[in-house]
């Protein structure tokens, strides 16, 4: 059999994606083995960055504009192209910037911004077509696993959808907002982690982003009732999704 | 002649050094982070004490334990807290074992493959076997305590949510004890390697404290024996931008440029190290005071001996007692500063009464080092530029690589 | 199902010691499960002696039928890839295990669970499980605020005759030991005072005072057609809307919803596929989607799903779907109340 | 007996429909099995999951057949494989269409897009017992004649009961003028526009007559309102449900339509058993 040919492309992140893929202890050898790398900055001196690609995993956020011209392009050359890592998925961490006025943020950082060119940052589909998201900072094992054999196998992937809860309750963990009253996001979080926080006796904060059928809003009131400020549910629901509608929505209801 | 490096591969995140030979001399040489900035510092801004660790852990995907450990020392210094021993000493075992997997990483997956002329590690399967299994030891550790190695979330501000059971602890220690033997092969390996010469006039610059290998607290300490304390780092460093490059770069005020990692830590303290590192350092030869920058392959690979052997000792002695306390929030400001993987990297935040932050600063170890990246660039071209032009690149990235920059820590 | 042959049934009272030191000897040949303290809250857990045991508890979050019989989550098959496919069929564990301390909503909840894996068609791995587990089934006397198991008829105490293997009331200082099978009056053939009708009238005094504490309760008469009267009622959307987070707690929780995936894992090499089962809930998206649409797009819809099954739906075994243990109200991180739903529904007709 | 466990089946032969439509000529090792029509298997492999597929021909001559369409994760996989391959199957599932029922009857079969798949079984018994039933009538709408399926079979259908096929649209209109009939190469007459057009064709005593139906949801809820208008009673009237499965054994929950387990107590139903559920269109 042929190898799939895999490019891995990083844009505004921590790199922690192409990371993740070395520290995938039990699959490191057989992803070596199984894939041709066409090219991976971190991983391989020169390789080529112009495709064609069977598979290319996309981490990071379009924060300047040049990387949007040049995922257009990788777009073109890759039969399949996942998101990889909540940065590419939706935003992630790298968009609480985009919680306040841009030039503000900026000229907190650089005395001169002159020589700065960023623009809004989006997950990478507010710019092109994704067959799939690699959910997770840093991605969940099981979804990168998912993404590559399905590659191999030759079939659609099969992404958990379903909230941190279900996760949560299949390692029987007790409930850390019912029980403790924390203000937990895993019931509006996509699942993948293995209810990572809860088990570590603390509150999801979302790190693995909104899961689909979210309900925001409804949680935001929740902690509002559980006593919240409105300041601390607005941080809740922007550090891990201030590039996303489902946890914006939850803003709204802040308002009155 | 321009010859440009348009992006070096094998390092973590984006830069490229370019410069000119023009008359048999060099001119015009920048190492250029193009790494986008995602402006933390900025929006820390109006983020709250118990979310800074999660947000910051994001800046690097190698050492989110360093920015995490340094921002809750940070934090917990303005709030006037002290944390216990026992806090202390996880956040220690934290510390050394990310150090080491950085270091594993950088060794075999980064810097390796072109000593043994090849792109990419693939192929070197003696050497991948030896890369996991080492891998595999020192992220369980951090896996175990921190609930995943890589952004781990149970290192919060006031300590631990949780602690592995004593059970627990004995497997990644008895996993540990396995790889000894692994880690001393690398030391050899890494040894032997054929290092391109080099002689540089850096100043190392280092934590230093008595009777430990400083890792999460010290003295700052220079080769040239400045001596300061945490509240005068102002005095003596200053952070500047760079027209060029997204990364700033930060110098020792009247010095030479200054070099921090594995190497300046062994030269400025040796004698703190694990005697078993020790022994390992003299079986190879290995001397401090060596300026060669390709050599800090050589002190990582020492490094992680270190690492591994004092992880075990400091796991053996958990006491799992005090190993979380609340924190009273209060208003203040607060700086600390560690040894990450790279060298020292320092936070510093302004809290108010409701403990949100009003300022956050950060300087990454890569901007210590980017003024002698480049000056080291610029000697290296100097004493070869009869050489290929491929050659010459390759010299110029090995060279790079070899101070393991960490672009995206560096433009933050 | 156990207890089909005949024996005979005994009531006896049994010093408290008594039971547990016959459980500790049993422990060698038996698993053992059974409630335990866990920092202020009571899970169901694995004991290795009574002392463990904590028998006063008032609810778990988990129920023990669908921890140990139904498992949350196991592995089925294998599919080995070398030139061809070969199935391997993980055979059901089949280890003998006693589940003691069980209340009688759970008890109704496994009766329930049975229906399903053990109606026409048979789940072998729970069939397998199912017959080696025995059930020590206990009287509830802790009321919790959210517990409506009286108003369902599935407790504070168990009325069911079979299914289970002992039934245990606390009478002080000594069980009230009634014998349901066969082979639990062979391992608890023990010492102790028969009980006759002066035992079972405390008993009746006892049930009668724990039902003074249920707060809540729910009106069963005429419910299934008044769900069905009212499939569009505004009571659907609004907690829907402003509630239901679509988290699937509800479902998870509940001790007699069954429905499951299946999943299909490769290994990276390509050479085996593990087949595994693992709860689902139709409160996810996926869960109702078919070609061109999904059945149940909206909350409202997948939140209704849950409710009517539990309260209507009488169709599909001719029982109510829920126990009463209130479990969904109680871990439903916004407190949705499948009995105030009722009411309001009830409510809404009469002002009409 | 473990019914989740699948066995091997091969393919025999394949053969391409219509559009993204495929029919598969299947045998396996534990043949004869006995199938109703209407029925159906779980159809899948091993690393890609299960998909529920009625069965398009029962057991003959060691054979039987399934049509698939290309629409997720399962079936875009079986999709791509060839003849010779193998797959994965565990059934048989369900109840079928009540054809004991029919005998004596006149019986009206009427299928919209993949429909006529789970019904083309029941036309394949009445062909062999063409003396038990009356008259019988077959109405087959489709999106277009690209999406037409079994029309090499129309032929021998033909020479025992009418036909009558409607297109929601013509795929290559040769001329800008609407029109109301179309034919095709092979002769075949096409209404176009929709299949309940077509309830005025058939001539039938509603107290005598039987119907199948299969399709879209919301084409069969006008279908069967259309039926009801004409007279038949709701419990003379069928229809084949599709839910999501994982099971098809009444356990995994998925299909569950309001009390009813599509796999076990259906897929096929009588109208009356199903008209005005919640979560259901028709
Ligand atoms: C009794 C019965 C008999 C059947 N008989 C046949 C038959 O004979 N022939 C036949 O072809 N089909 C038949 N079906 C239908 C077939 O089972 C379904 O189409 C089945 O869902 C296909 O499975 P799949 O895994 O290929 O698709 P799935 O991956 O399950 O996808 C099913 C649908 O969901 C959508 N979907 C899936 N994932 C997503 C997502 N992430 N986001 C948005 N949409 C999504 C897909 O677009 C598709 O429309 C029958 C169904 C039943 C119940
Ligand atoms: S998603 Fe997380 S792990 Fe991945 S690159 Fe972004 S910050 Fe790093
Ligand atoms: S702890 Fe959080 S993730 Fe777990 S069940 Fe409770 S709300 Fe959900
Ligand atoms: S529980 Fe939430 S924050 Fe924690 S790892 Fe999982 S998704 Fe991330």
């Amino acid at each position: 059999m042929k190898k799939p040919r895999l490019g891995f492309f990083k844009y505004s992140c921590c790199a922690g994606c192409e990371f993740q893929v070395m520290y995938f202890q039990k699959h490191v050898l057989e992803t070596l083995k199984n894939f041709e790398f066409i090219f991976a900055r971190m991983l391989l001196r020169g390789g080529n960055p112009h495709g064609p690609f069977d598979i290319a995993l996309v981490e990071g956020t379009i924060t300047e504009a040049w990387q949007a011209d040049e995922l257009k392009k990788i777009r073109e050359k890759s039969t399949l192209l996942f998101a990889i890592g909540s940065c590419a998925v939706d935003g992630g961490i790298p968009a609480i910037k985009s919680t306040m006025p841009e030039l503000d943020v900026e000229s907190k950082v650089y005395a001169d911004i002159t020589t700065i060119h960023s623009i809004r940052p989006h997950a990478i589909d507010a710019y092109i077509k994704v067959d799939g998201y690699i959910r997770g900072c840093p991605p969940g094992e099981r979804d990168l696993a998912e993404a590559l054999s399905s590659v191999l196998s030759d079939k659609k992937p099969d992404f958990i959808n379903y909230s941190v809860c279900v996760e949560c309750k299949l390692k029987g963990n007790v409930c850390v907002l019912v029980a403790y009253g924390m203000p937990c996001m895993g019931p509006v979080t996509n699942a993948g982690c293995g209810a990572l926080c809860p088990s570590m006796n603390r509150a999801c904060y979302a790190c693995f982003g909104p899961m689909k059928q979210a309900n925001g809003p409804a949680l935001a009131r929740k902690f509002k009732m559980m006593g919240l400020s409105k300041e601390d549910i607005k941080r809740r629901f922007t550090e891990f999704g201030a590039d996303t509608l489902e946890f914006r929505r939850a803003l709204d209801i802040l308002e009155d | 002649m321009k010859i440009n490096i348009d992006y070096i591969a094998r390092v973590e995140g984006e830069g490229s050094v370019k410069f000119e030979i023009k008359d048999g001399g060099l001119r015009n040489l920048k190492l250029n982070i193009w790494e986008p900035p995602r402006f933390f510092e900025g929006f820390l801004v109006g983020r709250k004490y118990d979310e800074v660790p999660d947000i910051v852990s994001r800046i690097c995907g190698i050492c989110p334990v360093s920015h995490m450990t340094t921002s809750i020392n940070s934090l917990e210094n303005a709030m006037g807290f002290n944390p216990s021993q026992e806090i202390k000493k996880i956040r220690k075992i934290m510390a050394l074992s990310q150090i080491a997997a950085s270091h594993i990483v950088h060794l075999y997956v980064l810097a390796l493959p072109d000593y043994r002329e090849k792109d990419m590690v693939v192929g070197l399967n003696r050497e991948i076997t030896r890369l996991v299994k080492l891998k595999e030891a020192v992220n369980n550790v951090t896996g175990r305590i921190g609930g995943r190695p890589l952004h781990p979330v149970s290192m919060i501000a006031g300590g631990f949510t949780k602690v592995p059971s004593r059970d627990e602890v004995g497997r990644v220690v008895k996993q540990l004890k396995r790889v000894r033997a692994d880690a001393l092969q690398t030391v050899k390996m890494i040894a032997k390697l054929d290092y391109p010469d080099l002689k540089t006039n850096v100043e190392f610059l280092a934590l230093k404290s008595e009777n430990n290998y400083a890792i999460n607290e010290g003295t700052i300490i220079t080769g040239s024996g400045l001596k300061a304390g945490l509240e005068e780092y102002h005095r003596y460093f200053s952070e500047k931008e760079v027209p060029y490059a997204n990364a700033k770069r930060t110098v020792l005020k009247g010095k030479n440029p200054v070099m921090v990692g594995a190497l300046a830590r062994l030269h400025i303290k040796f004698d703190e190290l694990h005697p078993e590192a020790r022994k390992a350092a003299d079986m190879i030869g290995f001397k401090t005071g060596d300026v060669n920058p390709y050599h800090n392959n050589i002190a990582q690979a020492i490094e992680i001996v270190h690492c591994i052997w004092e992880c075990i000792e400091l796991l053996e002695t958990i006491s799992h007692k005090d190993t979380f306390m609340t924190i009273d929030v209060k208003e203040g400001y607060g700086s600390a500063i560690t040894e990450a993987p790279r060298g020292l990297l320092l936070h510093e935040y302004e809290l108010n009464r409701m403990g949100v932050v009003k300022k956050a600063n950060i300087v990454t170890p890569t901007a210590y080092n980017f003024l002698s990246i480049e000056e080291s660039l610029k000697k290296l071209v100097q004493e070869n530029i009869d050489k290929p032009e491929n050659k010459l690149k390759l010299l110029c990235e090995m060279l790079v690589r070899a101070y393991d920059p960490c672009f995206s820590c560096s433009v933050h | 199902m156990t207890g089909e042959d005949i024996f005979r049934k005994f009531k006896k009272l049994i010093p408290k010691e008594s039971f547990f030191s016959r459980l500790d000897s049993l422990a060698k040949k038996y698993r053992l499960f059974g409630p335990v303290n866990i920092k202020n809250q009571t899970a169901f857990r694995e004991i290795h002696t009574s002392k463990e045991l904590f028998m006063e508890y008032k609810s778990t979050m988990l129920s023990p039928g669908k921890l140990f019989i139904f498992r949350p989550k196991e592995e089925l098959f294998r599919f080995h890839k070398n030139e061809g496919i070969k199935i391997e069929e993980l055979p059901p564990v089949s280890e003998q295990q006693i589940i003691i301390g069980v209340h009688p909503c759970d008890t109704n909840a496994i009766l329930y669970l049975d229906r399903t894996f053990m109606g026409i068609y048979k789940d072998p791995y729970y069939e397998a499980r199912r017959k080696n587990t025995m059930i020590i089934s206990l009287n509830c006397t802790n009321v919790s605020p959210n517990c409506f198991c009286s108003s369902v008829g599935s407790g504070p105490f168990l009325k069911a005759e079979k299914g289970y293997d002992m039934l245990l009331t606390d009478f002080g200082d000594r069980y009230l030991m009634e014998i349901k099978s066969k082979r639990a009056e062979e391992l608890f053939n023990m010492k102790g005072k028969k009980a006759g009708k002066e035992e079972m009238e405390i008993k009746r005094d006892i049930e009668n005072s724990v039902l003074e504490a249920f707060t809540k309760t729910i009106a069963v008469e005429g419910l299934d057609e008044l769900f069905l009267r009212n499939m569009d009622h505004p009571v659907w959307q609004h907690t829907a809307e402003e509630r239901c987070l679509s988290c699937s707690n509800c479902v998870l929780v509940c001790p007699t919803c069954f429905c499951y995936d299946l999943i299909d894992e490769s290994s990276m090499d390509m050479k085996m596929t593990r087949r595994i089962r693992q709860l689902d809930a139709c409160q996810d998206m996926r869960f109702a989607e078919v070609y061109g649409g999904n059945f149940r797009q909206r909350r409202a819809a997948r939140l209704r799903q849950f409710v009517t099954h539990k309260l209507n739906q009488t169709v599909q075994y001719g029982v109510y779907g829920t126990v009463g243990c209130g479990r969904c109200i109680t871990w439903c991180p916004t407190g949705i109340d499948l009995t105030e739903m009722a009411i309001e529904i009830r409510r809404s007709e009469k002002d009409m | 007996m473990n019914r989740l466990k699948p066995v091997k089946a091969r393919i025999q032969a394949l053969k391409k429909q219509a559009h993204e439509v495929k029919t598969y000529t299947l045998t396996t090792e534990n043949l004869p099995f006995s199938a109703l029509p209407g029925q159906f298997n779980m159809v899948g492999f091993p690393g890609v999951g299960e998909a529920p597929i009625s069965f398009s021909a029962l057991v003959r001559e060691n054979c039987f057949e399934h049509t698939i369409r290309s629409a997720g994760r399962v079936t875009a996989y079986l999709d791509g494989l060839k003849e010779g391959d193998e797959l994965f199957i565990r059934g048989p599932y369900g109840k079928g269409w009540p054809l004991r029922q029919a005998e004596g009857k006149t019986v009206l079969l009427i299928a919209g897009g993949l429909g006529i798949a789970p019904l083309r079984p029941v036309i394949q018994g009445i062909l062999e017992k063409r003396g038990l039933f009356d008259k019988v009538y077959l109405i087959y709408g489709a999106k277009n004649e690209k999406h037409m399926l079994f029309t090499d079979e129309f032929q021998t259908w033909e020479e025992e009961f009418p036909l009558f096929l409607a297109l929601d649209e013509i795929s290559n209109p040769d001329s800008g003028s609407p029109r109301m009939k179309v034919r095709d190469k092979r002769g075949w007459e096409y209404h176009i526009g929709l299949v309940t057009d077509m309830l005025d064709k058939v001539k039938i005593y509603p107290q005598r007559t039987i119907a199948f139906v299969c399709g879209p949801e919301i084409m069969m809820r006008f279908v069967c309102r259309g039926l009801l208008l004409m007279g038949i009673e709701s419990s003379s009237l069928y229809v084949s449900l599709e839910r999501r499965m994982k099971c098809g054994i009444a356990h995994c929950g998925h299909c569950q339509h309001y009390g009813l387990f599509v796999c076990k107590d259906g897929p096929v139903f009588s109208y009356k058993q199903v008209r005005g559920l919640p979560d259901g269109l028709l």
